[in-house]
């Protein structure tokens, strides 16, 4: 990581062929090649949503996770399946590592009916409830208590399930961060804060935004146990979150865990990226997380570079389907835009003042003393 | 029935449905040893214990994110904010995360979460007497209720809490020693519906509509009106000022062709000027003078017993809209 | 005289204010090696270096708690908001800071600020699409502009940055790319006053108010209107939300006793709803049927493209409104 | 300082008389009695407001100081007559350290014209501008930014001022405490943040509050320098305060201090005190910063006790004369309640919407099409 200098060494790889048995962390070759996959599927959604937003196909807000997969694939892997994740509006990844069905996450960003959240929420905001991923939230920190409320819904109701809750360097500068920390400390809540340590907040630089570069330093005010991990390494983010889980899951409450990272493309679709140069962005590009990993794979004779190279082919394909299936998806019918406002409907006899009043109403208004 | 006061009527509400429903849990700024700012959750945290009545930080913002996210754990949570005024910090919190979630997932999960807070007046000065209900009566995804009388204050919060959106819950300070008469059983039978307004006093010339404290002062003009001008008042207890019972209100003012808003909250831009808006649609024919409102001067209420007490709406205001109409 | 966009306009105003008096500053999140999330205060940095072009955390209260306090020490800070979705975030500064330090010390300082911020759509989806002018234009303190052309962008900020009080200056997105004739002789002649609306097109039949993206939809609509429907629009442009300049709009109603208020706020407690309520305690007589508004339907709104069109409020729904008085 | 075992040892009165000369931190004897004499003149004003209190002279949220007088006057006294001085809403000692007038701020307590914000502010809300004390301010934490906005107006305009910034334990749990304090590192400004820790926020212990005990920690996310005094010393606080403006004067940035103290009375009037025990009470009373500078002044032989004596009823004769002053002030004139609200009045022709309609609008409202 180049310009993280206090970045944790990137694990070597040993030279020589090893068995699948050798692998670290307990994990085995079928888990190292579905976490493979879910990288390479993300990466390969994000270049489609990409291209889709360049033809106004995908609308708003569009935050690109490409570079970043390996935070969120090492990190959902490492955790249980019902463990319950929240993250911010760079979501994508968050969403498939949970394996959320990519042709809905399509179809979200393509505004149809079809999509996770039925078109309403869109890029920023996927969701699968089913499957306790439970969203992305799009004002940045605002998702930090909320997720240290769930941790407490958990511990309250004596439930196993941790809380995963991902966000960037820039939300430690809003005060919401610390309110959800501090709370979450105070109450020793089973929740892993994972910081995506990108090195910038849309165009400021971490400099600009912290006096400290390690985040993880921010937990120390809270007494918060932490770890700092390499982002661009997927076995590293596995390791610290897995330990992570295991701390709050004993109940020793909250953990923080830093994943240092970098954003390949621009803080979204429309940033120009004058703030940081062509240069700094190469260097972090050696250090893709896919290849990286997928050399591991090879090396310790978990996949062949063949079955490395169908995977890639299975990804496009599926996504290329997923495309498909958006765009030939219905668009939601807006005769139901008052739907889900409230999940207790109003009785007839209350209206919701949400509707313009009835036409009559209006048209009666002939001539009245002029 | 027992006579209790809004204050222990608010009480009971919470502890019946605490008793009722292990879900439901408290949190707030001194709630607990302190016994909250108006001495409302006394005792709460001696009977259920800081798990379910947990005494927060000071960090209005975190305390309804953290409400919202243990709302989607599958909890009840009542979050009290020490007064409306405060509120302001939590507002995105509000606004974009417990009004939005069950829409903007298209409909996944919902946020049974209530709000509670108060309004009210005291010499505390311009940051600390502010009174938001339009505020949040304008946002798409909250209900918005306000009690006037101790019945309602516990029918309400037991619907409140029952209900699985957001509610914003606002009390009144200067209700809170007032005296009613409350049901005792506690079958949950007592529950209020959300949304219905209720005619607290039936007249014949001219409509008042109030809510809350003013809802009082609104029959106390009613009275003044009936015995000094011989005017007879028909007074509408709002009680819900999110979703809104325009059939109760129009068709009062179809009956009395004349309309006196009464309300705590800014003239301009507070819930007055939008119920006028929504009520000259509705009843423009119907109407035969100009809405009259009873509000709050467009001023940061200054400290100053004199100046306050010259500011606040009372009853002589609403008497005084009243004959400016006749 | 130079064609300008609406973006440029903003820019310039800046530009120039800081050119001349050295106290006025900038702050803001992506405001410096960004350019700005809508390109506006791009080249400034370069030109005026990073102390007097802050590049901030995202820490919406602290921004605009930190330039009140900028401002009581003497400078004169131009803070950006992101979008007007973050300043809830920052509304106990706005509200409890800016607006009443003036009244509540009883005037022994006041705060020279303005808060620049800027709605506007474009499937941004339920959190990022709101617009809340009503809110802030319900408190007493501050001062709300809301300019609709290239003209008044940078006429209106030179006057908010030169008044005394603190200025809500909310821009549109929709609105950055629009072009128009400005002057550009830097001596700040240009100045447009805050708190006088415009006359933009003169008519007889019914009046149309609208400001920012709103004014160009009534204007369009009063073309519609002419040409289909004979139908003559006088379009007022409000400019500023508070104060606001009730004599231009009253004498238009008394002329063409019919009105349609045009906003993008929601229906519910939105602008339109106040103003509303002034206009009929101040033309009740005046008006030959209910005053109309163009709102946005109280809802989250959505980000999907078919949803946001069939919800954004446009040209259409004037000529409907207009049609539905006629 | 008896439950604060982290408290630093209380400063020993060595036995033995000494000169003035030999004064401690370069203080003169003058200086001394003047400290002795504000914090004498605090405790009896606050005594005159809680009676004034109780006879409904005084109204709303009254917040006595009583007790922490020592912070209020040792950072004052070792700040310059210029620097800029915020606080929270328990601010008498804040305004009457810097040597407002008692007779106004009594009146401000009355609501009277005369008061030092003309009735408008109260009790929560004293300030004199002319002394460079900005305010009292009830919502909690929100002055911490703005005390690093005036700091950045000082260096930027090269001033040589710094900014003192009171609050409280209590304060540190909300999120704006944060925003505040990052910015003031991150731009290096010339604020001396001074957290009154009190052990109690409102009603809340600090355990219930914060998962640390010291607040200085909270200081070291931000890299900020802090020292931690025994407020019922007002030596110490001098000492902390001196050395922290110092440190900010001198262009090195902010600087945290947190003052061990303890309010002898409950949270405001209306507080019933369930929350700590009369014992604790005690033992914090026995530390009463008054009587112990009072015994160092007389060691020392900068007063005697006569003259200590003298000092409490020169005060108490001043507060007698405030009190008369505040009562037989007027009420503010209500034709003046627009007064204010904007520092540029609106010409005639745009009428600010704050006033009911002309009545003849209301009036002419007569039958209309019915
Ligand atoms: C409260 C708030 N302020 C500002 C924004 C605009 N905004 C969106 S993303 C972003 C940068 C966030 O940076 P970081 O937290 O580091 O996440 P990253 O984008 O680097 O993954 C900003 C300022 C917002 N969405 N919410
Ligand atoms: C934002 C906000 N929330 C709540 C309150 C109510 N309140 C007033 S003082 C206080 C306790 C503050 O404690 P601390 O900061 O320790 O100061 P202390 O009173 O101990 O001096 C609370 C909760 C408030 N004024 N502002
Ligand atoms: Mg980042
Ligand atoms: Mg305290």
């Amino acid at each position: 990581m180049p310009t993280n200098s206090r970045a944790p060494r990137p694990r070597s790889s040993r030279p020589g062929r090893r068995s699948g048995a050798d692998l670290p962390l307990g994990l085995t070759a079928q888990e190292c090649r579905e976490i493979y996959r879910k990288m390479v599927l993300i990466r390969h959604f994000e270049d489609h949503a990409a291209e889709a937003y360049a033809q106004a196909k995908v609308g708003g807000f569009l935050h690109l996770y490409i570079g970043e997969e390996a935070v969120a694939v090492g990190a959902l892997a490492a955790a249980r399946p019902d463990d319950h994740v929240l993250g911010h509006y760079r979501d994508h990844g968050y969403a498939l590592a949970r394996g959320c069905d990519p042709k809905a996450c399509m179809a979200e960003l393509f505004g149809r009916e079809t999509g996770l959240c039925h078109g309403r929420g869109g890029s920023m905001h996927l969701a699968d409830a089913s499957r306790n991923f439970w969203g992305g939230y799009a004002i940045v920190g605002s998702h930090i208590p909320i997720g240290a409320g769930m941790a407490y819904a958990m511990q309250y109701q004596q439930k196993e399930q941790v809380v995963l809750d991902f966000f960037g360097d820039g939300a430690t500068g809003n005060g919401i961060f610390h309110e959800g920390l501090n709370m979450a400390a105070l109450w020793n809540l089973p929740v892993v804060f994972i910081c995506e340590n990108n090195l910038y907040g849309m165009g400021a630089t971490l400099a600009e935004e912290s006096p400290v570069k390690d985040m993880i330093i921010k937990a120390e005010g809270y007494t918060m146990p932490s770890v700092q991990c390499d982002g661009m390494d997927v076995l590293s983010v596995y390791e610290a979150v897995q330990k992570a889980a295991a701390h709050c899951r004993s109940g020793k409450g909250p953990f923080f865990v830093e994943a240092l990272t970098y954003r390949f493309r621009g803080h979204s679709m429309a940033d120009p990226e004058l703030y940081r140069d062509k240069e700094e962005v190469r260097r972090w590009r050696e250090l893709d997380p896919i290849p990286r990993f997928g050399r591991f794979l090879v090396e310790h004779r978990v996949s062949s570079e063949q079955e490395l190279a169908q995977v890639t082919e299975d990804a496009e394909a599926e996504m290329l389907e997923a495309v498909r299936f958006a765009d030939e998806s219905p668009w939601p019918d807006p005769a139901t835009i008052d739907k889900w406002i409230y999940a207790k409907p109003l009785d007839g006899g209350q209206r919701e003042p949400t509707s313009e009043p009835a036409p009559a109403a209006a048209a009666s208004g002939a001539r009245r003393g002029a | 029935m027992a006579e209790l006061t809004y204050r222990d009527a608010v009480r009971s509400a919470m502890r019946e449905e605490m008793q009722r429903d292990e879900r439901v849990i408290l949190m707030g700024e001194s709630i607990t040893g302190y016994g909250g700012s108006y001495a409302v959750t006394k005792g709460l945290v001696e009977e259920f214990g800081p798990q379910r009545v947990m005494e927060t930080p000071i960090a209005e913002a975190g305390i309804v994110g953290f409400a919202v996210g243990a709302a989607m754990g599958g909890l009840i949570p009542v979050a009290e904010l020490m007064t409306v005024n405060f509120a302001l910090l939590a507002l995105d919190q509000i606004v974009n995360s417990a009004a939005k979630f069950h829409y903007m997932f298209g409909g996944q999960f919902s946020i049974p979460l209530v709000v509670r807070t108060v309004s009210g007046f005291g010499q505390l000065g311009p940051t600390h007497s502010q009174t938001f209900e339009g505020w949040f009566a304008s946002v798409p995804g909250l209900k918005v209720v306000m009690p006037a009388t101790p019945a309602d204050a516990k029918g309400l919060l037991l619907a409140s809490i029952r209900d699985p959106d957001p509610v914003i819950f606002i009390e009144h300070s200067l209700l809170y020693s007032t005296r009613g008469e409350v049901d005792a059983e506690p079958d949950g039978g007592l529950e209020v519906p959300i949304g219905v307004a209720r005619v607290a006093r039936e007249g014949s010339d001219v409509t008042l509509i109030g809510y809350s404290r003013m809802l009082l002062q609104a029959m106390h003009a009613a009275e003044v009106l009936e015995r000094e001008d011989g005017i007879s008042c028909e007074v509408i207890d709002l009680r819900t000022l999110r979703p809104l019972d325009y059939p109760t209100m129009v068709a009062s003012v179809q009956r009395t062709h004349r309309l006196v808003l009464c309300g705590e909250d800014w003239r301009t831009g507070g819930f007055g000027a939008s119920l006028l808006a929504e009520m000259q649609d509705r009843c423009f024919d119907d109407l035969d003078a100009p809405v009259q409102r009873v509000a709050m001067r467009d001023v940061p209420l200054p400290y100053s017993r004199e100046l306050e007490r010259s500011l606040i709406p009372a009853s002589q205001q609403i008497v005084e809209a009243v004959r400016r109409l006749n």
